[in-house]
């Protein structure tokens, strides 16, 4: 196969992320690498500034607070929020989905109320609504998608929006890699006046996000998909919302004031932020930001794009596969089945070419379930894997078919 | 790894499992799922007098759940009800590691699953149809039906 | 003063902590400082075998795996928990208790009971129960307390315990020092069948915890208080409670299977931990507990108590200072005002010393509202700190008096 | 940074406030609190034709909130009450760091405050009295008595 010439100087963008050496790294939507000075500057932080944040008059706990504070500046500015203010800082993005739906739902959702979702979330946009669902005697409603699980736009209008609180909706989906239209879904929910949460866990880091532009009301992504610390992630919410919603966890900075049987609480966005927050993963995380933002967000979604593109044509002549997903257009996820290797057994035959993918539901079984297939394989390419990484995949898929044919 | 997980045998046993059978008259709830990787399994026993004269099974899955119960099948058929359970259980611990992995030299050509013990992603593949025949026994021994 | 001879060997210890070398750290209660062993754990994992865990057949995932549920047998092993399943990461102690006052709640909690705490509390094992209360028209009840500020166990039998669903009780508190008398509130509980939550943020890693001999219900703890990485947390609780509960968060993990509309959910422990854990977090985490248990944790504790002694002896001829707790008994936590100079100020002069201490009400409102005062000065001592650290403090102290004096 | 915050005219103020009064007679209900630190302050002005002909305090904190209201008073006591908003906005920008510190030159002895705006941690303190004021104007101005 002929190598695509790249904008991205790849060769040297792997530099930074040594363990790339050691195996075809294909699982990236399941947790990205993370480059070193991303890592390093955890080390560093531990090493030189630790001490937990705000109020602390000391020279360690000012500069804790200042890098936590300029970390939640930073996330402010990739997502093009209003004021930092929006920007609350979460263990991921199931975190500051649960937040929302229960938070939320305190406040707005009453029996015989209905929750918007689609039957191609993750599983941490769909449980969360269910638990809601069913401790307010609400209902789940499905966007209605089309053949090539696309959303049916005609059909909005005619949802049941006058029962509808809240929609909650992915902007890629995990599975299919799909870019949802999202924008479709905004319009009609907000001639309705309702507010929509966007799931961006796997968009962040790989598209541009400009909330504003999004008009989303809320918006969930984790740190470990884009190059950031394991147990971060990021909720923006309208100001005007957030205000509204009741806090989610209570505990230490969340509070204004406290008496031994009620309390006040804290200006946005502390008021969710309860107990000591992962302060050296906010910190990476708007180091892995930086990262990326030098390389820029553009030039990586081209990155994705070209290998999409590249695998798409590598493998659409192995007749023995079947993508989940057929357009072309998908952004760097690619789930299929095989006629004969269960996902299982090809994941492992990969495996022990030093090639990591993923198989089973991936977090996705209404999915699954709606397109009738137990499981499949889930290639994921970020924007350091290469062409040759493909063309590795190729190969190693040709002779675990030659294992496994009977 | 992978070649210590993918033997001969296993394979053999993958390729033609013993003892499958069309079960598409037993209900699909009582279909066991491994609903991580969809892998699925339905299993029906015959006993005489206490002794297990038969395990049939339908199973959809990847090569190490399927050998798995092909070569379960083959094991167990013929053993008293009691020891069928006893053995299941060992099983079951040598798999999750709480015994070594010499105690499976008893079970005869079970011993190619060995390397599973050391994968626990795969372990409820390797899993699977233990825990359906379990619950069937049990089911037989306790004289209660499945719902 | 003299140096007391001190069975640790503190000098080799302080070289696990480079950053001890640029100041007097005395703020411990708010977080500890972290080995180089803990943070290198953290580095080594990101370049070597960062990956997802569970489900992932690829072999960074197995290890990833393998490492994260390594550091849940070490948790189980490091407070003698009965099995792994007890044992649920969670991001901090605020996130381990509201984990629990709301699945709790939930289940358990009806209008007209009541939740019992005490004024002592730190505003993470307070204002969950708040919020809980509020939400299910519950109160709160709290436990005598003798002038002394120890819990007044005669008058303990006469609450009404009849409405008393749990009881949430600190093992140290936060201020004080002071280790409560929890034995005598597990009894009594146990007495009405009412299980008890421990928070045990300033105990775990402070002294041995065994939570079978302790016979409490639920214990929660943070582990950036005892040498681990900040963002994470552990909620031991006894697996017949936690089977009885709902799940808290939803989302990836912690399902067993998923259906459009309603879910089944996994099994103990995973059914509590929703969504990517922060792995690297736990593994780092057990490392720290592998750091303290070769030094030995009745070594650390026996050492707390002579630097807490030692302390108690250097300041106690200063007559500007009043102390919160005048027990001698405080585990390495003292705090104070000063008849003239506010805390922030001294705090403030002391940092000018490079002494770090903290000034406020240290997420202890209820406690300075009962003792009548807005905020105090708190010194908290970990192993590594030395008698010659404290001496440093005493002569500061002086200074800022000078400087204060009018 | 110690040096920089509390130079000889701060503790000056701090130690012999100016403006301070005994304000028992306000109701504790109108007390502005900094809860963190238990910082408290009641403030009372006078005006005859919108000027501002007197500020008054009863300042419990540290040396910073007390030295800030004392120096706050003194500064702006004679000016009209939409000037002294207009201060205050620009204060608590220059605080907050909107403003570079350099706008604090025409603050007078107010200038010794500038160090706070490195330190956000002592923001607080430094703002108190100036929200309290803020507070006092603003009802003075709509005509609204406070509850
Ligand atoms: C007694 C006590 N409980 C709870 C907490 C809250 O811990 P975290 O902030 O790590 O959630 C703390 C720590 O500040 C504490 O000292
Ligand atoms: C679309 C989508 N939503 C939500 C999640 C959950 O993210 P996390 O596990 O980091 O909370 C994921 C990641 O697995 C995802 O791909």
């Amino acid at each position: 196969m002929e190598q695509l010439t790249s904008v991205l100087p790849v060769h040297t963008i792997r530099k930074d992320f040594p363990i790339l050496d050691t195996c075809v790294y294909f699982d990236n939507a399941a947790t990205s690498q993370k480059p070193v000075e991303v890592i390093n500057s955890i080390s560093n932080f531990y090493k030189n500034t630790n001490a937990n944040v705000h109020r602390s008059i000391h020279r360690l706990g000012e500069k804790a607070t200042a890098k936590y504070e300029d970390a939640r500046e930073r996330v402010r500015n990739f997502i093009n929020a209003r004021s930092v203010q929006e920007i609350i800082f979460t263990s991921g993005t199931t975190d500051s989905i649960n937040l929302v739906a229960s938070a939320f739902a305190e406040k707005f959702i009453n029996e015989g109320d209905s929750i918007l979702v689609t039957e191609l979330e993750h599983h941490s946009n769909l449980v969360p609504w269910q638990l809601i669902a069913s401790r307010k005697k609400a209902t789940l409603c499905f966007v209605p998608l089309r053949d090539d699980l696309s959303y049916d736009t005609e059909a909005l209008e005619k949802l049941p929006w006058h029962t509808i609180k809240i929609a909650a909706v992915s902007h890629i989906s995990n599975v299919l890699g799909i870019e949802n239209n999202i924008k479709s879904i905004i319009s009609h929910a907000h001639g309705h006046d309702v507010p929509v949460l966007i799931d961006a866990a796997q968009s962040a880091g790989h598209i541009p996000i400009d909330v504003q532009a999004m008009d989303c009301d809320f918006l969930a992504f984790s740190g470990h998909k884009m190059c950031g610390p394991l147990g971060t992630g990021v909720l923006y919410g309208r100001e005007r919302l957030l205000e509204q919603l009741p806090p989610y966890r209570g505990g230490g900075d969340m509070i204004h004031s406290v008496w031994k049987d009620k309390s006040s609480y804290a200006h946005l966005p502390c008021k969710f932020e309860a107990g000591t927050p992962n302060i050296v993963g906010a910190i990476g995380l708007g180091k892995a930001m930086n990262y990326l933002s030098r390389i820029g967000i553009t030039a990586i979604s081209d990155r994705i794009y070209t290998l999409s593109d590249y695998f798409y044509k590598a493998t659409r002549d192995i007749d023995s596969i079947q993508f989940l997903e057929t357009s072309e257009k998908t952004h760097g996820i690619f789930s299929f089945v095989h006629k004969i290797i269960h996902p299982h057994d090809l994941a492992q035959y990969l495996d022990s070419r030093e090639i990591a993918i993923r198989a089973g539901h991936h977090c996705a079984q209404p999915l699954h379930r709606m397109l009738k297939i137990p499981a499949s394989a889930r290639v994921s390419l970020y924007f350091y894997n290469t062409e040759s990484e493909i063309d590795c995949f190729r190969t190693a898929l040709e002779e675990a078919e030659r294992f496994f044919y009977v | 790894m992978f070649d210590e997980l993918y033997q001969e045998i296993l394979m053999d046993h993958y390729r033609h499992p013993r003892n499958a059978a069309d079960l598409s008259h037993i209900p699909d709830s009582r279909i066991h799922e491994n609903p991580t990787c969809g892998d699925a399994i339905k299993i029906e026993i015959t006993s005489v007098n206490e002794m297990v004269t038969s395990i049939q099974h339908e199973t959809y899955g990847c090569a190490i759940s399927t050998a798995s119960a092909s070569l379960m099948s083959e094991y167990l058929k013929g053993k008293n009800v009691f020891q069928v359970q006893e053995e299941i259980i060992k099983f079951l611990k040598i798999m999750r590691g709480e015994l070594p992995t010499d105690n499976l030299d008893t079970f005869e050509d079970l011993v190619c699953l060995a390397g599973v013990a050391k994968l626990p992603v795969r372990l409820k593949c390797a899993t699977l149809a233990w825990h359906a025949l379990l619950d069937c026994i049990l089911h037989l021994v306790s004289g209660v039906t499945l719902p």
